[in-house]
Parts: C-alpha cells; structure tokens; sequence
C-alpha cells in the first residue's frame, strides 16, 4: 500500500474480505476489472478466523481422539490417548494460515489490489481507509459493502473478555472457563454448547421458546438434546433476563409465569448477530440499513445507493451463512461484468455440528403440514445400513418429505455422524425438484452410507399405492 | 438461526432453467410447464420470452432441455467499463 | 424345516440367500406372495461374509489406527497405538452377525419360509435340497435362481488354502502370509492388494493389460498406484503364465516380446468369478447358461425356461456387484406381482477401496472422447477445500466430464478419502440428466468437502463463455 496524498481510482472496491468480499473481488478480477479489496484484520473474515473453519477443525481434532478411545472393539490398542488442547488449537492455527493463504494467492493471481485498513465512505463514490500506515483515498466507480456481522450485546452487558463472553472466547481458546452458561439456543447456541462440551466444560444452555432450535422437527431433534443431557449439559427454557452484580451474573427464566434463577460467573452470549456496519461513514451515501444495522438490498444487491452493493451477512436477505456469501460474491460479479445474478435458490441447507450431526435441506415435516401440503414421509435408520455398523456408528436416521400427489422431494433430514457427507444428493434432489423415484431407482452403491438416503426414499413410496 | 422461509410448493425447474429464464427476464412463477408432471423446460421458458426454441423439439426428452451455450446477455446499461 | 416324504408346495423358490435372493424373497413376501428362500450356507450370501462387508469392515479398523497414529498434529496423544488383528477380525465377525440376523428378522416378519441346504431343479417345477438332516422336494409355480458366483480357478491349478489362495484368505484371516503375489489388477487385484498392503503383508500385483484398472482414466488412478508403490507393491503388467513345482510358484510375464520370471510361495488369484450354477440341475429345466456358467435372462430376468428367473451375480448382465443384486431383487419382484420392472439405469456407480478411494460414476474423459463426444472437464482439487485442510486429509480430488453443448454432467470421478461419501450427488446427477449449472447453482453448505464437487462443475463452466 503506498500511504500518501494521491488518490487511488479504482473501478470496484470492496470493502471486506470475508467470503464474500474476496469472492467477489475474485471473481470480477478474473475477468479483469479493476478491483481493489480493502480488508480491516484477518483475510477470510469471520468465516476462516472465528467461524466456520475453526470450529469444525477443533472438533474434527477432539472428534479423532474420541475414535481413538473407542477403538478398542475394532481391535484398536491406542493406550492411553489424551489430548493437548494447545496442540489442538495450534492445529487449527496451522489450518487457518493454510487457507488463508490460498486466499492471498488467488488475490494475488488476478492481481486484485489489497489495502489492510479500515474502509469508510466520505461519498458515493470516495472513501478513506485508516491503515496502519496511515490514510489513503479512494475513488471508485462501484462499491460493494461485504463487511459481515459481530455479535450482538445484551444492553447493559458488553462483552468484557472475562464474565460476559462470546463464541469468539471458546474459538480463541483465552482462558477455558470449567463451567459457562449459553444464552440463546439455535445455531450459535447449540454448535457452542457442543463444542464447549468436547471441551470438557460444565454447560447450561437458556433459551427462549419451545424448542432449542425452532425449525427443526423434534425427532430430528431429539437425539441431540439426548447427547446434551447425557452430557450433564442443563437445558432451560423461558423468557429470561440477565442481572450482573460483582462478579456473579444472575439469570432470571420465566417459564409458565414460575420465576427460576440460576447463578454464573461467565456466560456466553449467543443470541445473534448485526450489521457491521457502524463507522461505515452510510451516512455519506444513500445506502439504508435496517433496525439491526442490516443493508437493505434489492434483488441484485444493489443498495438504495446507485454505486454501491452490499453482500453476504451485511446485506439483509435471509440467511447468514459462508454458503451464502460466496454465492452472491459469484453472483454479483456477474451483475458487475454486465450480466445477470444468479436465480434465487430453493434449498438452503443446513448443517449443524451437533452431536450427532444434522444436516436439514428444504421443509420441514412440520412447515410442509403448516402450509398444508399433503405430504408422504419415510424414514430409514442408520442403523440397518451395512456400513454404519461396520463404522460402529448407528445412532440417527435420514427423514424425506414429499409432496403425496407428485412424490416430488421437499425436505431431506438427517440427524446422524455421516449426516453432512451424505446430504449433498438432497440439495440437488430438491432443487432439480426430483421425486422420491429418482433417488430410488438411481443405483446406489453398496455398502455405503447413502444407501440409507435412498432407504428413507423407498420407505416413503412404499407408503403410496403400487410399492 | 434461519428465518421461517414460507412455505410453498417451489416451481418446479432446475436451476439451468432458472438461470436461463433470469437471463431472458421470464417470470416462471407465469409460466405453465409442458414437461413431466408440469416441469418448466428450456424451451417453455424461450417461448414465453418471446423467443422460438432454436431447434424444434425433438422426441427424446434430453433433447428438449438441450440449451445453447449460455448468452452473454450483456445490458447495455450495466456493460462494464474497460480497465484502462 | 421338516424333513420328509412330504414334498413341499410354494409359489416362489428363492435359490440362494445373498442380495439377490433376500431381496426378492422379502419383497415378494411384504405383497403376502408365498415364498420359500432356500440358502446353503451363510445367509446375506457373498456380500456379507467374504465381500463387500468384511472388506470395508477390516479397513476400516486397520484406517482408525492410522488416523490415531497420524493424530499428533491435531494435539491427540495416543500412545503407543497397535492393532490386535485378531480383535479386527473378531469386530468383522461381530458386524457380520449383526448383520445377518437383521436379514433373519427381515425374513421372519414378512414369513418367507426358510430351508438350509442346497438346492437343484428336478424339473422345470420341481427342486430338492439336500440339507443337513437329509432331503426335501419343492414343488413351485415360480423359481429364481440368485446364487451368485465363485471364484474362478487358473486351469490345472485348483485353490488349495495353502499356496494357491482366492480373496477369502484374507478376509477370513486363515494364517496370514509374509509375502503374496496377486494375480490379476481390476476391482479385486486392486482391493485385495490394498487390503493385503494395508494388513503388512509384502506385495507383488501382475496385471495384463496397460493399466491396472482398465476403465479408470490414468490422472484419477495415478494417486492409487503412486501410494501402492510407495507402500513397496510391484507392479507388473504383461500377459502371464503361472507354473508350480512342489513349493514353488513360477509366474513368467511377457512384456513386448521380454519374458520376467517371478518366483513365490503364495499367490492370490484374482482373475474374475464364474457362475455358481454347477450342480443346479439346470439340465432338467430348460435354463441356458453361457461359457462362463453365467445365467443367459431377457430383460424381465426370465431365463429360457417360463417358470424360472435368475438375478444378482448369477445372471449374464453386466456387472457383478451388490448394488445390482439387490436392485433385480426389488425389480422382479415387482414382476413376479404382476407388475413392471425397473427400468434400465444409466449409471452404475464404481467404489473403489483402494488408498484413496475411487469413485466412479458414468463416462471417464476416455470413454467420451472414444465416443466422439465433445466434452468440457473440471477438475477441482480437495487440497484448496477448506474442510479437507481441516481434516488433514488434502489428497485427490474431483474431475467431472461434461457434454460441451448442453452442459449435462456425463461423468464424475473421485479420487480422495472423501470419495464414497460425497459421490452420491453425482449418481443423481447423472441418472436424471443434470447440468453443470445445475450443480453449481445449487447451494452447498460450507464447509464441506461436497463444495469439491460444486468446484469441479464450476471449473467445467468456466471453460465455457460467459462464467
Ligand atoms: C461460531 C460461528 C460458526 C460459524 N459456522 C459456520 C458454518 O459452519 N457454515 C457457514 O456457512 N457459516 C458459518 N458461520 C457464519 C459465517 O462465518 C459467516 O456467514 C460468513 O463469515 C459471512 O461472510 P462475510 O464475507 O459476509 O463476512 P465476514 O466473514 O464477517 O467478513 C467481513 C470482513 O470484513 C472486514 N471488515 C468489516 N468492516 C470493515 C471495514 N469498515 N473496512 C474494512 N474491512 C472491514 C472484517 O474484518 C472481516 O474480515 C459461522 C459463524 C460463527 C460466528
Ligand atoms: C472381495 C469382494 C469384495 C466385494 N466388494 C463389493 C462391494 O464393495 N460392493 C459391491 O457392490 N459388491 C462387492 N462385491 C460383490 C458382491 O459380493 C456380489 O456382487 C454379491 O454378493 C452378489 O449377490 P448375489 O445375491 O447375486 O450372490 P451371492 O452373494 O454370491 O449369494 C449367493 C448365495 O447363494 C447360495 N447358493 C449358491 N448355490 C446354491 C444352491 N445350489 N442352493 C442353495 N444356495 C445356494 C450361496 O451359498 C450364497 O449364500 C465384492 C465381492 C468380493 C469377492
């Protein structure tokens, strides 16, 4: 970065280099436009550094260990196996530099221009960015906001690294706690209930509402809370409100107008995420956010600013997920080069890294009947396919949805330790709107795990006449 | 956690289809599907933007969803400005 | 069994107990057709006690003890891991019994009537079985014939359990060999040598032919053949000619007019399977077999005889796996209701065990160009997927063959560790005539090693205009 008075012009800065923003600086590079990335900390974004890949990579290490003790049935002597939490994370550094690195490489390839530094915009078309060495102006013909989300605080109880946490703590490894209370369930809730388990640590989950993760059918479900609480893992749920005095923060959970207080001296906030998008200097611009600080975008992400997008966890579509923003990354590129997005999808999946793994594509049992679709089930179990029992791994099951007139497949969901490899046929299943005969008679191979995709499938038709 | 998406039957094309009738600016939810069980095909999504299918369709089904390579459906308004 | 004069009336006589036969006895029985399954010997047939089952069974203990050696960079300690084979092999038979008593229970709730012993036509509606308390007479409307195969001897040198071995050596643990020549590449020289590597015995392959596994296109087979070599194998290709005196097992290759002598004490011959249909009594029926002993059927399974169909191994349909024993199984018994079959399939899925694992579907890139066919690849790597690093496990990756014109996916190819498990998407793909379009559009989650796959369409399509 050459600091100084010049101003750089620039046809598109981005301004963000999560996925998304490196996506999309990528993509529009690669077809040799003139972009220039503009990236405050970690390349990768939340994604590669505090997310998705972190999480997975220490469970994968604590996952290994937990086979290895195991192994004894399979005639596996590992001794006496333990694990180094220091090694473990020291992997997933290693693991994080690694990718991180392939993203400079593609940046660097198609010679996309990096700034590290903090963007924001004196205009709708300039903005300044405050690096380490000082500030540098921008002029640019289009800009794209990719600038993510953070975690969103309890008023009156920032995160202070020490009492009142966020998933970030656990990630980062800064000082394991022996015990934590998680406030919130679903996603953010349940994948660090989870983790925070492996990790050897005394848990207690509060969540509001019925279910610890609306949206999912309770069989789905249930295994997993089974988990939790075999786990010693409490699970509360209620209207709760949090109270800090001292060091001890007291939670208040109302259930059915009864009062229930529990005691903690740190608790994990997951109730969610905002915009990122304070100091972005909008006000310079026409771009509108939203009560959570969420970019409002038309369907092309094109902001209320003729100038300026705005993709991934910024923007305020549905869904906040790595998937997503590499999908608009690659579609609004296409729109920049002058063509069109790509069209809307039907099936966002999602894989949740529970205990055991769920992975939900399309409708639930329970949406499909609320929208009163009348609908044929099946449901086939791990448990009878060849191949989890020679793994030793039956727990779980793969559930279909389909429509009962047409068969065509609506939701796919499996609860289950193969749940994420396996579901790749159900996302194309639903899109391509293919009906329970296609995945039956299509062959299978044998002995595979798939194969109980395709038991679920054939249950499901066995239901209707002429099977 | 993920937003209660609505529910309902979603129209019944693969994403090629999708993609195309993007491009030729057809909406599909006005468009009546002559493939099985009333699947949109390459060819209804050409003739509802106006367009004759490029070959008549032929009897194998394949066939029918053959496409050509993908246009370039550059807008004049949106042509990006050449690098200098 | 009641054993006696009395001979015994049934709708349909089910011949053999492997895939095939279960299979068709099951179905039939759930449409409250009344059956008589008669099996000699380990009911679940070849698949369950010396194939598919015990293979991937055996590896995949022998793998967690790698995955635990390998485990100090993820932070795990084991100690000092060893495998106790005789604990691999009492897990195998452990998952066999599992195994074959849910095909009992299968059998049992739908009532198919179960007979031990071996079974030959006496007619063309009349069968005897010679079991162990002596003999029974059937009297059938309909037989189906699903005895599948057996190994195919070296003329003049017969199978002796001692110098000259079949595949069920290994997998039966009958006194492991030092050292193994194995004769034939394929599906089963290419298994067994990876079992055998896998088990520490020194091995020799001879092949005939150029490439070790015909059909499989050089770039996905180069890992498999690289990791053999690196584990000691030699390769050997050229026609051969095996020879023994007293101990000694002479095998001369002839490669471009130069002959190599190579000398053992043990070899593995894995030539191919014949027909297990000596001894059926097919002579009193008017069934036709060909050279190979395989059951000549039309397309509805019905061999020259009206009464008598075969499926599974046994017939003379291409392929000899389970997957298609068990898809004729469930195929005509939708016949024998008085209904249609299955239609053709268009793929027929290939899984290799080998070190990585292959997985094949549809056309290689050889097969369509050979075909005229113009065609796009894509190839994306498992070294640049995120889940992949994560896992450590970065080898192989992802090739897929496409139609230039259409787009429509012909062919995918996985060479990786993750190759069983994400292929599934590529089966549907295929079968129902899918297009790199639609792959690439449809929404993977992240991170997953099935993005590989999306990365390899979009690959393709960038090869193409306008992506
Ligand atoms: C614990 C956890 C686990 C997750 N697991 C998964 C998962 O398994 N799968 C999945 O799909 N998703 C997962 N997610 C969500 C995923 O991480 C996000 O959806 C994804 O990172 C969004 O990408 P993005 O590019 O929109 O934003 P981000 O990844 O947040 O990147 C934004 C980037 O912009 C930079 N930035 C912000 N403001 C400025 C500025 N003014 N100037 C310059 N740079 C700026 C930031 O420093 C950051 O690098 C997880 C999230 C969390 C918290
Ligand atoms: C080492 C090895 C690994 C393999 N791995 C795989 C794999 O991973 N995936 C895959 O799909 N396939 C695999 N196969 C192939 C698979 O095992 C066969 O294709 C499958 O078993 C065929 O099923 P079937 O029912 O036709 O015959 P079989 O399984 O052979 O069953 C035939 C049954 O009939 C009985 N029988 C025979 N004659 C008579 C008689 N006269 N009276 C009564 N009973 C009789 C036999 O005892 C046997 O129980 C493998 C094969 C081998 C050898």
């Amino acid at each position: 970065m050459v600091v100084g008075d010049i101003e750089i012009g620039t046809d598109v800065l981005v301004i963000g280099g999560g996925p998304a923003g490196y996506t999309v600086a990528v993509e529009c590079a690669r077809s040799e436009m003139d972009v220039t990335l503009v990236n405050n900390g970690e390349l990768g974004g939340l994604c590669l550094h505090r997310g998705c890949i972190p999480v997975k990579t220490i469970m994968h290490a604590l996952d290994i260990s937990e086979e290895c003790k195991k192994g004894a049935p399979f005639g596996v002597d590992a001794g006496n196996v333990s694990v180094k939490l220091k090694n473990v994370y020291a992997w997933k550094d290693d693991v994080i530099e690694k990718l991180e690195s392939q993203i400079k490489c593609l940046c660097d390839r198609y010679e996309v221009q990096m700034l590290e530094g903090f963007c924001s915009f004196t205009s709708s078309n300039t903005a300044m960015v405050q690096g380490s060495r000082g500030e540098q102006r921008i002029r640019f013909k289009r800009a794209v906001i990719a600038t993510g989300t953070r975690y969103e605080e309890i008023p009156g109880l920032p995160y202070d690294d020490k009492s009142i946490l966020n998933q970030d703590s656990l990630i980062r490894n800064k000082d394991l706690p022996d015990e934590v209370v998680i406030l919130g369930g679903g996603y953010g809730g349940t994948t660090i209930g989870t983790l925070a388990v492996k990790l050897g640590i005394s848990v207690r989950i509060i969540h509001s509402g019925d279910s610890l993760f609306p949206g999912i059918d309770d069989d789905i479900l249930c295994p997993v809370t089974k988990w939790l609480c075999e786990n010693g893992v409490k699970i509360y749920s209620g209207d709760w409100s949090v109270e800090k005095k001292d060091d001890v923060i007291s939670i208040t959970i109302n259930k059915n107008g009864n009062d229930d207080v529990i005691k903690t001296k740190k608790v994990i906030v997951a109730t969610g995420m905002i915009g990122n998008t304070e100091k972005l200097g909008l006000e310079n611009t026409e771009v509108k956010i939203n009560d959570k600080g969420f970019i409002e975008v038309d369907g092309d992400f094109l902001t209320s600013d003729p100038n300026i997008y705005a993709i991934g966890d910024a923007n305020n579509k549905p869904y906040k997920n790595a998937s997503k923003a590499f999908r608009e990354g690659k579609s609004l590129a296409r729109i920049l080069k002058g063509g069109t997005g790509f069209p809307d999808y039907q099936v966002m999946p999602l894989t949740l890294s529970s205990e055991p793994k769920i992975s939900c594509a399309g409708m639930s049992e329970k949406q499909a009947k609320d929208a009163g679709i009348d609908i044929l089930t099946g449901i086939s179990c791990f448990s009878s396919n060849g191949k989890a029992v020679s793994l030793g791994k039956t727990d779980g099951f793969v559930k279909v949805i389909a429509e009962k007139g047409s068969h065509r497949i609506l939701g796919v969901h499996i609860v289950g330790p193969a749940a994420f490899d396996i579901a790749d046929e159900s996302y194309l299943a639903i899109e391509t709107g293919a009906r329970l005969e296609d995945i039956v008679l299509t062959v299978h191979p044998h002995p595979t795990l798939c194969e109980t995709l395709q038991g679920a499938c054939e249950a499901a038709l066995k239901r209707s006449d002429g099977w | 956690s993920p937003p209660k998406a609505e529910a309902k039957m979603p129209v019944l094309a693969t994403p090629a289809t999708r993609m195309l009738a993007k491009e030729l600016k057809v909406d599909l939810e006005t468009v009546e599907g002559t493939g099985p069980g009333g699947r949109i095909t390459d060819g209804d999504v050409k003739k509802a933007a106006g367009k004759a299918p490029e070959k008549p369709p032929e009897a194998a089904p394949t066939e029918k969803e053959k496409i050509p390579p993908p246009a370039p459906a550059i807008t004049p308004a949106k042509a990006p400005e050449k690098p200098p």
